[in-house]
């Protein structure tokens, strides 16, 4: 389903991975580790379609991602380390006008049990910037239970900023996702093995 | 042969000023350019 | 390779100023002062051309993704800056004696000001990105979206000059060409040519250097270093 | 596809609505830079006339150039213009809602404007309509222009000065086409020329800016 062809990506002169080959099909897992700088999050980049790599290819269902790039990057749910939030708009607005961009046109009564399930309730109509960065991830995350359709998730430290209760909750999500047929790509700096049937990849 | 002399040549009809001004320049831009680049080769 | 096109830019120069200063008649209308046509010409010609080069090279390595044309690119622009600067002050040069002033918002030095603008616009945007990469591609698309837009520019300041002043005495407008002033011309505009060439490939030669300092293909293909 | 340009647009025009402050900026911005020339003119009418239209217009300009970072900066900043981008809809269509709200945002205002400072310069009826008219022609060319410069310096430190080096340039056309018919217009000369070739550009521009501005921002996004 998704296969890493000889990828190689260099910062200037430091070069981050070289001839990188792997593959993953549905119901796949895999956590990226590497120290800080490494190029964990550059490899999620040019794996979701958003950078392109030195050489070598992302190939998708057969055909290489760069070439019918609208049809491969539909099929990708990228989350970056930003939550990309307005700071001025609601948790419900957030997600309301982002996420018709992602393919979903969920109801308002759909998005707010959504918050209400990440135990955002109270706060789902204050606007985002008198919020705390773990409510503001989970704002973030809440957008994960309309991307069934999207079926490759690449995450970025997912985990980061949430306490134990959030991190239950998205482990059940991520697992859900594998069940179904979908293949997930991530990288977290906690410890203790959230998701033990990911399959692991270093880059140090 | 237009000059007479040598003097006559730097006068350049009157516009020695000029002409010499813009020669000079233009030479000068060549000179910088080569030193920087002569300087980290 | 570049010591080669400096020899030829050189032994051009001399010849280009043999014809320009000892053979070229004095003109009857302009007296001496039109001589500085022997580098106002060439150096506006040669900044056009560059800009057109560059934004070539560059529409490459955009299109490519080859860093070696991207980097050939990054190494003309100085040159062509060089090249505007030295039209518009011979210009200038030029027209205080035959128009009286300093500067005359004539259209063609207009456009080549703007051009000059769209060089400092382009080094400034290169100097302003860290990563190579991303400087090559972001310059690139610059380069592109001035390529576009010189004609436009070039045309409404026509138009906006004859507008506003009538067509005034325009430099190519000058008395007709004896043949000799022609070829002392187009000799020098192929010294100026050469000269940018074996400047470039200077020039390009040490950014690689500075930037695939390790790369394995660059130790072939420069190997006589 | 449309789905997704509406919300585009809602949100930048949710977003503007929930923070005025960028609106009234550059709308005072526009007031006091073109009420500071009549102080430096001098306060007789027929001076003031003939200046009137350029210094309208060169106003108009430098409150889109004033208010480019607003394009895609912050979304840059916090991480929403990822989404444009993996939304798998063109990028171009995207681009254009971006810059449409941002137009109706800081360009329209001014537009709107206009007109009432041109009476400071002693401007008619008719001159006072025609530099509207070209404005509306004018100011969206130079949004999008101006959103290429934009673009292309996202995340560059020294951005905003750097975007206006670029993109001034770039602007001279449409300030010769856009002040120019007013002062043509002034002399009795015809400006239906004038007129056509800045629709002219807003096609062009329309047709061109987008395709620049997407593939600047997935550079600046790598």
């Amino acid at each position: 389903m998704l296969q890493i062809q000889n990828l190689s990506f260099a910062r200037g002169k430091n070069v981050l991975f070289e001839n990188l080959n792997f593959s993953m099909t549905e119901g796949d897992a895999m956590r990226v580790t590497g120290s800080n700088g490494s190029g964990k999050t550059t490899l999620l980049r040019i794996v979701s379609g958003l950078c392109r790599p030195d050489n070598g290819a992302v190939v998708w269902h057969g055909a290489v991602a760069q070439k019918n790039e609208s049809e491969f990057v539909r099929s990708v749910n990228f989350l970056g380390h930003d939550d990309g939030l307005k700071k001025q708009l609601t948790a419900t607005e957030n997600l309301k006008l982002m996420l018709p961009l992602l393919g979903a046109s969920p109801t308002d009564i759909e998005i707010s049990a959504a918050l209400d399930a990440a135990g955002l309730e109270a706060v789902k109509h204050k606007p985002v910037m008198n919020m705390s960065a773990g409510q503001k991830r989970r704002v973030a995350l809440t957008r994960l239970d309309f991307m069934r359709h999207r079926v490759l998730w690449v995450l970025d430290e997912p985990f980061t900023s949430l306490d134990v209760s959030a991190i239950s909750a998205l482990v059940v999500k991520l697992r859900a996702h594998i069940e179904s047929g979908g293949v997930l790509i991530f990288t977290t700096h906690q410890d203790f093995d959230v998701v033990p049937e990911a399959s692991s990849l270093s880059l140090d | 042969m237009q000059w007479e002399s040598i003097s006559d040549f730097f006068a350049m009809g009157g516009y020695g000023l000029y002409v010499w001004g813009s020669y000079s320049v233009t030479a000068l831009c060549v000179v910088i350019e080569l030193v920087d680049l002569r300087k980290n080769r | 390779m570049a010591t080669f096109f400096f020899l030829v830019a050189a032994i051009l120069t001399v010849w280009g100023l043999y014809i320009g200063f000892f053979v070229a008649p004095t003109d009857f209308q302009q007296g001496e002062s039109y001589r500085i046509i022997f580098i106002h010409v060439p150096a506006a010609w040669m900044s056009m051309l560059i800009y057109l080069v560059m934004s070539f090279w560059a529409a490459i390595g955009l299109i490519m993704n080859t860093r070696l044309s991207s980097m050939m690119a990054h190494a003309l622009a100085p040159t062509g800056a060089l090249m505007t600067f030295v039209a518009l002050w011979t210009g200038a040069f030029w027209g205080r004696p035959t128009w009286g002033a300093w500067w005359v918002w004539d259209a063609r030095l207009t456009s080549e000001l703007i051009l000059l603008f769209l060089y400092i616009g382009y080094m400034a945007l290169r100097a302003s990105i860290e990563d190579p990469r991303r400087g090559d591609r972001a310059s690139a698309i610059l380069a592109l979206v001035g390529v576009v837009n010189v004609p436009i520019i070039y045309f409404s300041v026509q138009w906006w000059n004859t507008l506003h002043q009538g067509a005034s005495v325009s430099l190519t407008k000058s008395p007709t060409m004896a043949t000799s002033m022609l070829t002392g011309m187009l000799v020098m505009a192929l010294a100026f040519w050469m000269y940018s060439i074996a400047v470039s490939l200077m020039r390009v030669r040490r950014i690689i250097r500075d930037r695939e300092g390790n790369a394995t293909w660059l130790s072939e293909s420069s190997g006589v270093q | 596809m449309y789905k997704a340009f509406i919300s585009v647009l809602r949100k930048e025009l949710l977003l503007a609505l929930r923070q005025k402050t960028d609106v009234v900026t550059v709308l005072f911005f526009f007031l006091i830079v073109s009420s500071l020339f009549p102080f430096a003119v001098g306060p007789e009418l027929n001076t003031l006339k003939i200046i009137g239209p350029g210094v309208i217009w060169v106003g108009a300009l430098l409150c889109s150039l004033l208010a480019l970072h607003r394009v895609f900066e912050t979304d840059f900043n916090d991480g929403s213009l990822e989404h444009l981008v993996l939304s798998g809809e063109p990028l171009t269509v995207l681009v254009i809602a971006k810059i449409s709200a941002h137009w109706l945002i800081t360009g329209l205002p001014v537009v709107i404007v206009a007109p009432f400072i041109g009476l400071q310069f002693g401007l008619s009826a008719a001159s006072l309509s025609l530099l509207l008219g070209t404005l509306l022609l004018g100011t969206p060319v130079l949004s999008l222009v101006g959103s290429i410069g934009a673009a292309l310096t996202l995340g560059v430190r020294g951005g905003t000065a750097l975007t206006s080096i670029l993109i001034l340039p770039f602007y001279v056309p449409v300030l010769i086409f856009g002040a120019g018919a007013v002062v043509a217009d002034l002399q009795g000369l015809s400006i239906d020329g004038h007129l056509s070739i800045l629709t002219a550009m807003l096609c062009l521009s329309v047709a061109l800016a987008p395709l620049a501005i997407a593939s600047a921002i997935k550079i600046a996004l790598e």
